[in-house]
């Protein structure tokens, strides 16, 4: 029943209105990849939406019991392309806590670093993404043009400029190329005024203020009842973050902020984001500062046969918690391999923040949750 | 006979020079824009297609010029194909009056200024077909929101425009550019010229009121299914077409026409209207877009109510001061500017934002520390 | 937001859950820190509900639904976490394989709808009383669920797809079944 | 009547017809040198890859129109504006009282839409 | 179908507008707004800044078929989405060009197994050109696209209608010899 009818009363012969359904997606500008919504609108009022999943459904979870553990850890970060090394490093820690192997320190730092930095160029995606979903274009672009600089460093060090591959089960393929750290250095003093430089052209705008605040607000208990982590969930004010509670690999060491929101809405979402950029930068610079000597792996044989048993081990994805649950039989591919994805929850949660917005706000919504679909598809 | 030799020879040299305006504003603007959209966001533009680009725009022409242009088979045949005719009726007849020099109108209507109203609703109608007619459900929306959004910003259009009236005592723009010999209106009533530069690019659907043809929402908007020559008329000619006669009709009403510092030409008409468009292409760069509803409240309440009260307060200083008007005015709209200003954050934020006023005012960020070592359980 | 205090340790929400669940859990032992609870399939909504509403252990986080084929049983399987304390729980479910039914908690937790809908779209593993049980990855005319070990995912024959007969009428998801299978 | 003012308004007619004439002429010859090939997909209506569903042309949300409704009002306001702002200097006080009057009633009106509700967009 | 194309033989005519058509294509190829996965990232990169494919003329993403020129398969394809990529494909106009991005969409990539995935884009819609990589640099994607600049410079109209009703054996704007047509 639309809500036009509801005004008009119900039932009413004359005012029915049919509802008009819209597809958006999987081929929309706004729907980040192959995300469909069926719409069913009243003029622009958005009535129920509902998201189908699956067009990049790719199977990894299938693939995973065809290959070796050192096969599938090449294709784990096409998985969630944005943040592709916390998909590897969710894996490898799976495997590496199956069969109970302690990793050289030097790879821990390493994996921080490259991971922080990944967490950059993500949340640059997120900015960029939202805001051109709001309609304006070059925030977008300067979005753009920073990553390259990571893309860089990235580079530098794995060889790839998205899929990096560059972690191995018991540390990480190569050690810190000669450069690496000045050049590193040399970015992060330049950062944070980049941050500022977005967060002048956008956060004090005033069209932009009116489009995000109180807009599609997520309630602390909403956000534990979906099952939504990371960033959104944070901005709901759900103190919550993998790296500090759970204090894997060597996050313990490091003194860094979680940014909190108060409201849940798109502009404290929008927000974190933009904070947690902040503190992945001082995070960079404490890990390289405690940098230590060593070696960067340990010599484990290609193929590898983990213990029987099962283990779940996740990792504090820019998108939020991201799990690797692996079942080993002790053979030499994984028996299951089930992969946790925080945007798929993230997205069960569109049809309730939606409905009685309209089009527009489902857009900013939809942004502001940084949506990725590669993870979610599996 | 000879009547109608006469009326072709001062005919057709004008109907050549308006469309030559829009085809060469359609060619020279998206180009620009392209490039300073580029330059502000730190990259080059189109620069390989010719000296520094400079054949891009005929090239895309061309190129659309050759592409096939698809009727879709729910579509009312006539009405898709008439659209593009229909929207571009604005631009070509808006030229009509604006005096392009001291002595050179193409058609000195003493009722100028309503005929400029009369036909840009013209482009409304364009919009609407060429919504309805696609017989899709993105083009529909987008053809009924720029519809909505067009007649909103007409009325404040309307109403700053009768300022104009006020202040020259006639209807005809020839009188307006010459009224405007000592001072540009725009500095006698910059309230006026504000309200209307805000419902131009609306009534213009530049960003950030780019609703109807919005891509983050509405793919295309009601251009979604215009391909070929068909979509370069809609997107190219019209939009830019309408852009540059806004900027025509702005900077004849506001900005003194061909008047100049020095010399009184075109090229000072032109210069406005390249700054005009300058202004457009920067609001582009800047800005998000708003959302409908902030829309239709801004133009409704904000908009509305203040032309209404400039226009009253206007003519009544022009009542008082019958000779000597100018300066009072000028006065009275600065200090409006400035109330406006004051009020802006606490009475027009309240307006667009309704019950999520509230946010605004805390919406800072808490940071929480993290504890070192606080954790240490695995997971 | 919680003090240091309020933490449980794996023992202690061991603990705690023995004397929460009595006989509803089949076993309860750590592993791995994690607090793995096995239950009966018909006894899942209780347990899911005393965990949610236990004040200490309060698992209001229901992090996501695992299915798991072990080829002579199935397996569903389901990650809690409380906010307040950070011993992750496990549920354990053990499915019969030929018809692994087991009731759905769709109610007590929102997150529970898509996993269950993705468990079933894998395992085929029924959720009875979900509110909408459908497909939700694959394609909706998919005649085998995946994931299963002795599943055989058949492809589309690729002829079909070749644009020799890209004039053929489209063939769009939820449109009737294929009859050209390999 | 002067020839001159025929002229005017002859010549606008003349523009609106020729534009016409430009627009479709143009698309005519684009018709004939662009290479056209349709069939009945390419012809579907476009919507994100899928078909749509349910027809477009549906009876659409009331709230469009109820803004058009008021620009009727508003903009009848402005047909009576414009010939009073040309006369009003000789109309003096008188009349520009009336016509505040008809502005009270005016704003009077928009106040109560305001009120109403009609302006805000459900 | 074009008056042009109604010539058999090339005389000056037709070499002119080739000439003069091939250049405004070539350097107008408006790409199609489709992301399928990683790629569209790299796609989105080679619009931006450093690498600027807006040089080329080339950054005017439409996000409709119908004002597009190339389809930029940037992505795995999926069955679910293959019959939607072919149908997005129909809708676009004629003269349209496909260039297969990555590894995945010209023969499934590391998917290739899978049972969900289609090996590669050119079993649903004639691709023209193929860009390796997983994913292709930005640099890979605008030489791409200048080898499709190259291959739209070659591209001639003389014969079309005839080849067109030669049936599947000609390029690829003949396959409808059956139930399309011209209108």
């Amino acid at each position: 029943m639309s809500s036009t009818e509801e005004l008009m009363g119900p039932g009413h012969p004359e005012f029915h209105l049919e509802e008009m359904v819209l597809n958006m997606g999987p081929q929309h500008p706004s729907t980040h990849g192959v995300l469909r919504l069926v719409l069913h609108l009243d003029g622009e009022l958005v009535v129920s939406v509902e998201p189908q999943l699956g067009y990049l459904h790719r199977g990894f979870e299938k693939l995973a019991e065809n290959r070796t553990y050192l096969q599938y850890l090449a294709m784990i970060s096409r998985l969630d392309y944005l943040s592709g090394f916390f998909m590897e490093w969710s894996y490898v820690r799976s495997v590496e806590a199956m069969m109970r192997l302690e990793v050289p320190k030097r790879a821990e730092y390493i994996r921080v670093i490259i991971g922080e930095l990944n967490r950059i160029i993500s949340h640059h995606i997120a900015f960029g993404d939202f805001l051109m979903n709001l309609g304006a274009s070059t925030p977008f672009v300067w979005a753009f043009r920073d990553r390259e600089d990571v893309y860089d460093l990235l580079e530098m060090v794995t060889g790839q400029r998205m899929m990096y591959n560059y972690m191995r089960i018991g540390g990480v393929r190569w050690d810190l190329p000669d450069g690496f750290e000045e050049r590193c250095r040399k970015f992060l003093k330049g950062f944070p005024s980049k941050v500022d430089e977005y967060e002048k052209l956008v956060t004090e705008n005033e069209i932009f203020l009116s489009r995000t605040l109180g807009m599609g607000i997520i309630k602390p208990f909403e956000a534990l009842d979906y099952g939504i982590s990371g960033p959104n969930a944070r901005a709901s004010g759900v103190d919550w973050d993998l790296r500090r509670e759970t204090g894997y690999s060597v996050y313990p060491e490091f003194d860094f902020k979680v940014p909190l929101g108060e409201h849940g809405d798109c502009f404290d979402r929008y927000k974190c984001r933009i904070e947690e950029m902040r503190e992945s930068a001082k995070i960079i610079e404490q890990a390289l500062d405690a940098l230590c000597g060593g070696p960067v792996n340990l010599k484990i044989p290609p193929m590898v046969r983990p213990p029987a048993g099962d283990i779940y081990r996740a990792v504090e994805t820019p998108r939020g918690e991201f799990g690797v649950y692996l079942v080993s039989n002790g053979g030499l591919r994984p028996w299951r391999l089930k992969l946790r994805d925080p945007t798929f929850s993230a997205i069960s949660m569109i049809p309730k923040l939606t409905a009685g917005n309209k089009i527009a706000d489902l857009v900013a919504i939809a942004g502001s949750l940084d949506l990725i679909m590669g993870g979610v598809d599996r | 006979m000879s009547n109608i030799v006469d009326f072709l020879e001062s005919f057709l040299p004008g109907f050549i020079l308006a469309l030559l305006v829009i085809i060469i504003s359609a060619v020279v603007f998206p180009f620009v824009a392209r490039r300073i959209l580029g330059f502000m966001g730190d990259r080059l533009g189109p620069n390989r297609v010719g000296p520094q680009g400079l054949l891009q725009p005929f090239a895309d022409f061309l190129k659309l010029f050759i592409k096939e242009d698809i009727t879709p088979s729910q579509s009312h045949r006539l009405l898709f194909i008439l659209a593009p005719a229909v929207a571009l009726v604005t631009p070509m007849l808006t030229q009509v009056v604006i005096p392009f020099s001291e002595d050179y109108t193409l058609a000195d209507l003493n009722i100028g200024l309503i005929y400029i109203v009369a036909v840009g609703a013209f482009s409304v109608l364009g919009m609407l077909i060429a919504g309805w007619a696609s017989n899709n459900k993105y083009s529909l929306l987008g053809g009924l929101r720029s519809a909505a959004q067009m007649i909103s910003y007409e009325i404040p259009l309307i109403l700053t425009i009768m300022v104009v009236a006020l202040l020259t005592g006639s209807l005809s723009l020839n009188k307006v550019v010459g009224a405007q010999g000592s001072v540009w209106f725009a500095a006698v009533q910059p309230l006026a010229f504000i309200i209307y530069a805000i419902a131009g690019v609306a009534e213009l659907n530049r960003t950030p009121f780019d609703l109807p043809e919005a891509e983050s929402e509405l793919v295309s908007g009601y251009i979604t299914e215009y391909s070929g020559m068909r979509f370069a008329f809609l997107y190219g000619l019209v939009e830019w077409g309408n852009v540059t006669v806004w900027a025509m009709a702005g900077s004849t009403l506001f900005l003194g026409g061909w008047r100049g510092p020095f010399g009184n030409s075109s090229a000072w008409l032109a210069l406005k209207v390249i700054a005009m468009v300058l202004v457009i292409i920067w609001f582009w760069a800047t800005f998000p877009r708003l959302q409908i509803d902030q829309l239709m409240a801004f133009a409704w309440k904000v908009l509305i109510p203040l032309s209404l009260v400039n226009l009253a307060a206007t003519s009544l200083f022009i009542l008082i001061w019958p000779d000597n008007f100018l300066l009072p005015t000028a006065i009275l709209s600065w200090s409006l500017i400035a109330i406006f200003i004051a009020f802006f954050p606490s009475v027009v934020r309240k307006i667009l934002l309704h019950n999520r006023y509230k946010f605004l005012a805390s919406r800072r960020m808490t940071t929480m520390i993290s504890g070192t070592g606080k954790g240490g359980i695995r997971s | 937001m919680t003090a240091e205090a309020a933490r449980l340790n794996a023992p202690e929400a061991l603990e705690r859950s023995r004397d929460l669940l009595g006989k509803l859990a089949r076993d309860l032992t750590i592993s791995d820190w994690h607090l793995v609870i096995e239950v009966r399939p018909g006894d899942l909504p209780e347990v899911a509900l005393r965990l949610r509403d236990d004040e200490k252990l309060s698992c209001k986080y229901l992090s996501c639904i695992i299915g798991v084929d072990y080829m002579d049983w199935m397996e569903a399987l389901y990650l809690l976490r409380s906010q307040d304390h950070s011993v992750p729980i496990r549920i354990r479910v053990r499915l019969d394989r030929e018809k692994p039914e087991v009731p759905s908690v769709a109610y007590i937790w929102s997150a529970a709808n898509w996993h269950e809908r993705e468990s079933y779209d894998f395992f085929g593993i029924r959720f009875l009383g979900h509110p909408d049980l459908r497909r939700i990855l694959t394609r909706e005319d998919y005649d085998t669920h995946p994931m299963k070990k002795d599943a055989r995912p058949h492809r589309v024959r690729r002829t079909e797809w070749q644009w020799e007969n890209l004039g053929k009428p489209l063939r769009l998801p939820g449109e009737p079944e294929r009859s050209n299978r390999s | 009547m002067t020839p001159d003012y025929t002229y005017s308004y002859l010549s606008v007619a003349a523009m609106s017809l020729l534009d016409f004439v430009f627009v479709l002429g143009i698309l005519g010859v684009s018709r004939m040198i662009q290479r056209r090939h349709s069939y009945p997909e390419k012809l579907t209506p476009y919507e994100c890859g899928i078909p749509p569903v349910g027809d477009s042309r549906t009876p659409f949300a009331v709230k469009y129109y109820i803004f058009a409704l008021l620009f009727v009002v508003f903009d009848i306001e402005a047909v009576f504006l414009y010939p009073w702002a040309m006369v009003f200097r000789s109309l003096g006080g008188y009349g520009f009282g009336e016509m505040m009057l008809f502005f009270a009633v005016l704003l009077f009106g928009l106040i109560y839409a305001w009120g109403k509700g009609a302006l805000e967009w459900v | 179908m074009s008056v042009l194309e109604n010539f058999e033989h090339q005389n000056i005519l037709t070499t002119t507008t080739d000439k003069l058509f091939n250049w405004a294509r070539s350097n107008s190829l408006w790409p199609f707004t489709y992301g399928l996965a990683c790629c569209a990232i790299e796609m989105m990169g080679a619009g931006m800044p450093r690498h600027d494919i807006a040089r080329f003329g080339m950054e005017v993403f439409r996000a409709s078929p119908r004002q597009a020129d190339v389809m930029i398969v940037s992505g795995t394809i999926t069955d679910k989405m293959a019959p939607i990529l072919r149908h997005l494909y129909h809708q676009m106009a004629e003269p349209r060009w496909v260039v297969a991005m990555g590894a995945c969409a010209c023969s499934g990539g590391m998917f290739w197994d899978s049972y969900n995935v289609v090996q590669g884009v050119d079993l649903l819609v004639p691709a023209d050109v193929y860009i390796p990589g997983c994913p292709p640099r930005p640099e890979a994607l605008i030489y791409g696209m200048q080898q499709l600049q190259e291959k739209v410079r070659q591209d001639t109209q003389v014969g079309k209608s005839k080849r067109l009703a030669r049936g599947p054996m000609g390029d690829h704007y003949d396959i409808k010899s059956g139930n399309g047509g011209d209108s």
